[in-house]
């Protein structure tokens, strides 16, 4: 296993925003981690990535723990993410940007720009390189993100709501460079909306809802999970009359 | 990260521009090249915290220029002061270094603050420029041996050796022998309210009397009441405060809303025989001492000559500014007027080295002047002849009684009356 | 040279320098020459300011201390020890980059107004413990430095010499600047001020880099202090370490452009000779008068300028290029 | 332990004045997040104005503040049209940079028109003062202390209870949703910045009897009144009159038993160690996000 | 009663919003649904004033109110329940809901207004004086909602209400939704990516992708489209 999270809880104030969640994640396998609005998937990203740390709980990467860490050696031992609100230098070219990343492997800096040519390549952002953060389209942005996050070469890649805000094609494309993603061995979780755009690319999905996992399992027996349906669409025989 | 090469060009067009600026300025050097007038520099702190006698000091300055003027001027031609503004030493180099070489003068005077005085006399002596030193008090300013710097005043040391000594003497008044007298000393803490304040313990280890209090604080604070207490608590004989006006005023009235009635009060210059003080606290002024310089005391101990012009400028300086003249105003006028009077015609031209000559041979005796000094520098430059006077507040107005001579009135009041029943000081 | 290594991108720097060696020659008049001084000194100044205030965005109101520190211990180690103010340029890096590091750590938990007051309120306490250890500083009665030129003792005979001091000061300066603008720090330094967060989750360890900033800032405005102390030859805390001082240092940086290598340089080229000229002009005029339309410029400079000179440049040449794309 | 009493109590008396002064800027902070770097010099105005209408036209400063208190709202809206609204949504430094030229202006204008004389009114008032047993109380100083008191209370209960006041506290806290209730926000704005000059003035014409007007007398106070701002947790009133009695206490104790010289670096430093600790002020309720 | 006609809007140099026209009658429940970030919020962002379209005319019972301010606007009736809720934190929930009645022509009918809030929410009267930043979830939203009727609104815009609820809470809203449309016959604009929920509650939608309507229609039409189903329902 490469990521295990074991039993993490946080609490807000007198709210638990996460409740004893637990589940494994093998290598090289992309999980979709899905659930309503405010069921605490974005509470359990910032938990893993080391934003702040487990009020109960560990994280282990490579069977190491890394649940007290600070953030920044999350991110050296291996694992990025990506944030739902993207949050680009503004200031900085798009180019920059990537070398913020690539810098975490490549300390000298012309070698960490090559790598950052390449990562832009790879994400299809190659052409606007010199632009600033700040002038960038949405679509753009959110690729932005993903190829700084990939640029820091972690073995595993947390993707906050990557594909939220993009139209059918750009939803396509992402899709492409996440599953490119993972031909290069890197495992991936992945927080997204749309079921069907989840669905149609994670190996297993974990469902939260109001901070607990509710289910975990393959695509399919996920979709067909009744406890998944009313929590993720609703009751479907409300009364609104 | 961005791409700069035409960021430089941005700095390029930058510096043609402080280049033609600096090509404007050759011109007005040319100017001073051959002067119609005889320039002289004047560096004083006008704008911050210190302008307030800064100002002082400038308008002696010009009053002695007028004086000059109206008598034909110097070498038959007029005089003019070019003045440059040094609230701080940084500004003071910066000030020096214009009038020195774009203003082309050959002598400053200065500068009333110490750091002022430090940092515009070395550029001055760099330059081999005479640096005419009017009133900054801080002892080390003259012990740095310098060639072309003349101080007219008396170092801080002095002064406040001056007050403790006088403090001494009224000791037997009191009934107190001098050794058993207690002493608080407070002062402001830069370089002048500390160098007074070693002065005076100097003369305290040297007569014995006890310093049970000695407080320093800046005189930018709010409140005293921490001071005032502490003095409050030793309930000393005598007070002796070095303060600038503000902490000055603030202190005195915190110590009357605290009761602390000390037989002696003296203060050594700076705020302790400026009007401001008096207007704030009233008929409480009256009975406070004061050394320093004065520009209130009887003219009939100085020769005829000073009697003369010391008349003619308290009169003058009161027609032209409203009101009475300060000593800081008075040591104003003194240095310019005997720079123009007398250092100047004797050089007999605008060099340097001359007016070095000229002033080295300033011979002058006690009483010459118009604050009662004699003149007579030393191989540091230091004036040997300068010294402080006692005044006391007497009906809210400055009263010289020391020394004998300048003394106005023989009538002096002590111990110090207490709060509210001061109306009667010197009657 | 070191920086003529660096293949074309030093070709500003290493224009920018000729321009000023030539200037050097051609301003002869001492009051131009000690404008040329001051400016690039506070250019040096600024731009070391820059990297902390600039690069890593924490806007340090407190960087006079720095200085202070500098002049102060060049200047003791010399008057006391006789030791030459060259060596005393190390110990005052020593100094001043070790207070910086016990002050810094804890403040970078602090964020944007906070930060700003405390440092602040550390170059108060700096000036008034300066002022109050009378028996290591002189107190307000301030030091004198006996003017005895030589280039060991750091005090020229020539004022040129001092114009190739300050010159140095802000080569190395703005060569240590530009090496960690280019560099894997500087980057680091970037992403810590546009977001922090975002740069935590990309392996940026935010608290070192800071301190790094911080500590090669506070260095080098203490070689500056050594100088400043050298030329003026006067020092004391009041003239030294004022917060006035530390406001003038971030003004040109923000006045010419923030966290760009060359806007502090640009704001001490506008700033030093506006302030000198005006109170050359002015200042014999009225109490004042100078300050007042000094104060008048900086005020509509700040709220016409977004973003200080350079950058107000670089928004018109990003507008120019797309016009043209 | 009367002489501790008595240090208190005059601590007690400075913080006082620093809650008048720091009152004004906490409002503006609060409302338009700028730090007013000019605001030492709306006090000196202030002061100015108090002593002018009392040498012109014979009227004691306390009876000033109700012409005072007009005319700095005016001068407070004017200021604001200039200067403030300019840069009211612009990043930090270039606030503090504008602020900081106004005080550069202001201090040198006051020293161009009115020199650096020192200006006192000189009170039956200005140094009376109230006994209670071995404590001695300055009368003026302690009327600054109450009137502390009462403008601190003044602001509770118009931020409390008037619809400007809610409005007022609205805009610190949610500015867009403010808009969205149909509030002026840059009106608001005016608003706040036009009383905060208001309490600059009054808090002038209460220090005239006691302090003295000159053209840098706004430094002696606007640090002070920064730190008493920025440890209260800008922007709250109460957090405001609690600093600033803390600062004030220590101010005098410090002064007292360990060094006058050392007074304002002790604050200083306690404010810088209360930041560490509390990186949003003493009083900060929440972690700014 | 208000008709937006081909709007175009940008943050900056970016475009967010192209040719957005949509219209909203008396009386009715018009949702506006759409992923994340396609433009919904910008959309009313824009109506309310807080924006300023580069082109076209929207128009409020004949109005033209592009370009108008936020406070204006206000006035005549338009009043959005903000994202997020934006509740004053530090402030109870009834100065909440008396700052709601910030324009002249509410605050006087104040008194009067806040009996119909607490009757649709009498959660809020029990809380009138907590600290509004101290309610759970829902019952800011409920706030949120309260605060916006307190204006007297002609049209009231909910932005995302269900954000961050739980369904049972999110159900409790819908439902108070649906009966101030009832009860007080209010014209109301929803803003929803819940598009479950939008389709139930409102008879019309428009679809919103990338800044662009793409769909409009009836509710019922538009729960058959295939394109919808595909992209927001995952059939």
């Amino acid at each position: 296993m490469i990521l295990d999270v074991k039993n993490v809880s946080k609490r807000f104030g007198g709210l638990w925003a996460v409740k004893n969640v637990s589940f494994s994640i093998a290598e090289n396998e992309i999980i979709g981690l899905i659930g309503p609005n405010g069921a605490g998937k974005t509470t359990l990203f910032n938990l893993i990535s080391g934003y702040f740390p487990p009020n109960e709980g560990q994280v282990l990467l490579n069977g190491e723990v890394i649940s007290n860490l600070p953030a920044h050696k999350i991110c050296q031992k291996g694992l990025a993410r990506t944030f739902q609100l993207v949050r680009p230098f503004p200031d900085l070219t798009v180019l920059d940007n990537v070398a913020v990343g690539s810098l975490a492997r490549y300390p000298r800096l012309p070698e960490a720009l090559k790598k950052a040519e390449e990562i832009l390549e790879f994400v299809e952002l190659d052409k606007g390189k010199k632009r600033f953060g700040s002038e960038l389209t949405i679509a753009e942005r959110k690729r932005l993100e993903l190829a700084r996050a990939l640029a820091t070469e972690p073995k595993v890649l947390m993707l906050d709501e990557v594909m939220a805000g993009l139209n059918n094609t750009e939803v396509n494309e992402m899709l492409k460079i996440i599953r490119a993603i993972q031909k290069k061995n890197i495992t991936l979780v992945v927080i997204e909306h749309i079921m069907a755009v989840i669905m149609s690319v994670s190996d297993r999905i974990v469902v939260m809802n109001e901070g607990e996992k509710i289910a975990d399992g393959i695509p399919k027996d996920v979709a067909n999970d009744p406890t998944v349906i009313k929590a993720y669409l609703g009751e479907e025989e409300l009364d609104l009359a | 990260m961005y791409k700069k090469g035409l960021s430089v060009w941005f700095i390029v067009i930058l510096l043609i521009i402080s280049l033609l600026a600096v090509g404007c300025g050759g011109k007005t050097e040319d100017k001073a090249a051959a002067p119609e007038k005889v320039k002289v520099g004047v560096i004083l702190p006008l704008t911050g915290n210190l302008a307030q006698l800064g100002q002082e000091v400038n308008n002696g300055f010009d009053l002695a220029t007028e004086f000059v003027n109206a008598k034909g001027g110097v070498w038959g031609k007029q005089v003019e002061l070019v003045k440059g503004d040094a609230p701080d030493a940084t500004a003071a180099t910066s000030e020096a270094n214009r009038l020195i070489t774009r203003e082309g003068v050959k002598v400053i005077a200065g500068s009333y603050a110490s750091a002022v005085s430090f940092a515009a006399s070395e550029v001055a002596e760099r330059n081999k420029v005479i640096y005419w030193e009017q009133g900054a008090v801080a002892d080390n300013i003259s012990d740095r041996h310098l060639q072309y710097f003349f101080r007219l005043i008396y170092k801080a040391s002095d002064l406040g050796r001056a007050s403790a000594q006088y403090v001494a003497e009224l000791a037997p008044q009191l009934k107190i022998d001098p050794k058993d007298l207690t002493v608080a000393i407070m002062n402001e803490d830069s370089n002048y309210g500390t160098a007074v304040a070693a002065g005076v313990k100097d003369i305290a280890a040297k007569t014995g009397m006890k310093v049970v209090v000695h407080e320093q604080y800046s005189s930018k604070t709010t409140d005293l009441s921490s001071v005032v207490l502490k003095i409050k608590q030793a309930k000393p004989d005598a007070i002796i405060a070095t303060s600038y006006v503000p902490d000055g005023i603030l202190f005195w009235r915190q110590a009357k809303e605290n009761g602390v009635s000390p037989k002696i009060m003296i203060g050594n210059g700076g705020c302790h025989n400026m009007p401001d003080f008096a207007a704030a606290l009233g008929d409480d002024v009256n009975g406070v001492f004061n050394a320093g310089t004065s520009s209130t005391f009887n003219p009939d101990g100085l020769l005829p000559d000073a009697k003369a012009l010391f008349v003619e400028f308290q009169t003058k300086y009161e027609a032209k500014y409203g009101r009475k003249p300060t000593a800081h105003a008075a040591m104003g006028f003194n240095a310019m007027y005997l720079l123009l009077n007398q250092v100047l015609p004797q050089a007999g031209a605008m060099d340097a080295e001359k007016i070095k000559t000229a002033a080295k041979a300033m011979d002058m005796p006690t009483g010459s002047t118009i604050v009662g000094w004699g003149v007579k520098f030393d191989a540091d430059g230091q004036n040997t002849r300068a010294f402080p006077m006692i005044d006391q507040w007497q009906s809210q107005k400055v009263v010289t009684i020391y020394p004998k001579e300048f003394g106005l009135t023989d009538k002096v009041t002590v111990p110090l009356p207490a709060w509210g029943k001061r109306a009667d000081v010197g009657k | 040279m070191e920086f003529l290594k660096q293949r074309g991108k030093s070709f500003p720097m290493v224009a920018f320098f000729a321009v000023m060696i030539i200037l050097s020659f051609i301003i002869k008049n001492g009051f131009y020459q000690h404008i040329f001084i001051l400016t690039l000194f506070y250019a040096g100044m600024s731009s070391a300011w820059n990297i902390v205030g600039g690069y890593a965005g924490q806007l340090s109101l407190g960087h006079a201390a720095y200085m202070g520190i500098g002049a102060y211990t060049a200047t003791l180690l010399y008057l006391k020890m006789g030791v030459s103010p060259w060596i005393g340029i190390i110990a005052a890096i020593i100094i001043a980059a070790a207070v910086s590091a016990l002050i810094s750590y804890p403040s970078f938990k602090l964020h944007g107004t906070f930060f700003a007051m405390s440092t602040l309120a550390f170059g108060e306490v700096m000036r008034i413990i300066a002022n109050y250890w009378r028996g290591l500083t002189n107190g307000s009665v301030g030091l004198s430095i006996p003017f005895k030129p030589s280039l060991a003792h750091l005090m020229f005979e020539e004022r040129v010499g001092y114009v190739y001091f300050a010159m140095i000061f802000l080569a190395v300066v703005l060569v240590i600047s530009s090496r960690i603008k280019e560099s894997r720090a500087g980057y680091y330094l970037n992403a810590i001020r546009e977001n922090e967060i975002a740069a935590r989750s990309l392996g940026i360890n935010t608290s070192l880099y800071k301190l790094y900033a911080s500590v090669i800032s506070a260095s080098l405005a203490a070689v500056g202090g050594v100088f400043y102390a050298f030329y003026i030859l006067y020092i004391d805390p009041s003239g030294l370490m004022d917060s006035a001082i530390s406001i003038q240092f971030t003004l040109m940086a923000i006045i010419g452009g923030l966290g760009t290598l060359w806007g502090p340089v640009v704001g001490a080229i506008l700033i030093i000779p506006l302030s000198e000229f005006m109170r050359a002009w002015l200042g014999g005029v009225g109490q004042g008068l100078h300050l007042v339309i000094y104060g008048l410029i900086m005020v509509v400079v700040v709220i016409v300028s977004p973003g200080g000179l350079i950058n107000g440049y670089k928004v018109i040449i990003r507008k120019i290029k797309k016009i043209k794309a | 332990m009367n002489e501790f009493i008595q240090v208190i109590v005059s601590g007690i008396l400075i913080g006082g004045i620093y809650v008048v002064v720091a009152m004004g800027l906490s409002l503006m902070f609060g409302v338009t997040k700028i730090i007013n770097f000019a605001h030492g010099e709306f006090l000196m105005l202030g002061m100015y104005a108090a002593y002018f209408i009392y040498k012109f036209l014979g009227i004691e400063p306390y009876t000033a503040i109700f012409i005072i208190t007009p005319l700095f709202i005016v001068i407070g809206m004017i200021i604001y049209k200039l200067v403030i609204n300019p840069i009211v949504d612009r990043k930090h430094e270039i606030q503090i940079f504008a602020t900081l030229g106004l005080s550069i202006v202001f201090q040198n204008m006051a020293l161009f028109l009115w020199s650096a004389d020192f200006r006192t009114v000189n009170l039956s008032y200005s140094t009376a003062t109230v006994s209670f047993g071995d404590i001695t109380i300055s009368l003026a100083r302690l009327i600054a202390f109450l009137a502390a008191a009462v403008i601190t209370a003044a602001m509770l209960l118009l931020l409390k209870y008037t619809y400007v006041g809610k409005a007022l506290r609205a805009v610190s806290q949610q500015n867009t949703a403010a808009e969205l209730m149909g509030i002026k926000v840059k009106r608001i704005y005016l608003i706040a910045f036009s009383i905060g000059i208001a309490l600059a003035g009054i808090a002038g014409a209460l220090l005239m009897p006691v302090f003295y007007a000159f053209p840098t007398v706004g430094a002696y106070f606007s640090l002070a009144a920064f730190v008493v701002v920025v440890m209260g947790g800008m922007g709250d009133v109460t957090g405001a009159l609690i600093a600033g009695l803390i600062i004030g206490i220590v101010e005098s104790l410090s002064g007292f038993y360990v060094a006058a010289e050392l007074k304002e670096a002790i604050y200083f430093v306690l404010f810088i160690i209360i930041l560490f600790i509390k990186p949003n002020g003493l009083f900060a309720r929440k972690e700014a996000k | 009663m208000l008709k937006i006609e081909n709007i175009n809007v940008s943050y900056g140099e970016v475009q967010v919003l192209h040719n957005v026209s949509l219209d909203v009658e008396e009386g009715e429940i018009v949702a506006l649904i759409g992923a994340n970030a396609a433009g919904k919020t910008t959309t009313i962002k824009t109506i309310s004033g807080l924006l300023k379209p580069t082109a076209g005319k929207i128009t409020f019972n004949g109005t033209n109110i592009a370009g108008l301010s936020t406070s204006k606007i206000v006035e005549l009736g338009i009043v959005q329940v903000p994202e997020g809720r934006l509740l004053f934190p530090e402030m109870s929930v009834l100065e909440n809901l008396e700052l709601g009645a910030y324009t002249p022509q509410a605050r006087k009918v104040r008194h009067e207004t806040i009996k119909t809030v607490f009757q649709l929410f009498p959660i809020l009267e029990k809380r009138s004086q907590q600290l509004a930043g101290s309610l759970s979830g829902g019952e800011q939203q409920m706030c949120a909602l309260g605060r916006g009727l307190m204006a007297k609104p002609k049209l009231l815009m909910v932005d995302e209400t269900s954000l961050g609820l739980s369904p049972i809470m999110a159900k409790t809203v819908f439902e108070s939704i649906k009966q101030i449309n009832k009860t007080v016959g209010m014209t109301i604009l929803l803003v929803e990516q819940n598009v479950h929920w939008s389709l139930r509650l409102a008879g019309r939608c428009f679809v919103l992708e990338n800044g662009k309507v793409v769909l409009n229609g009836p509710s019922k039409e538009l729960k058959e489209n295939p394109h919808l189903q595909k992209a927001y329902l995952g059939m």
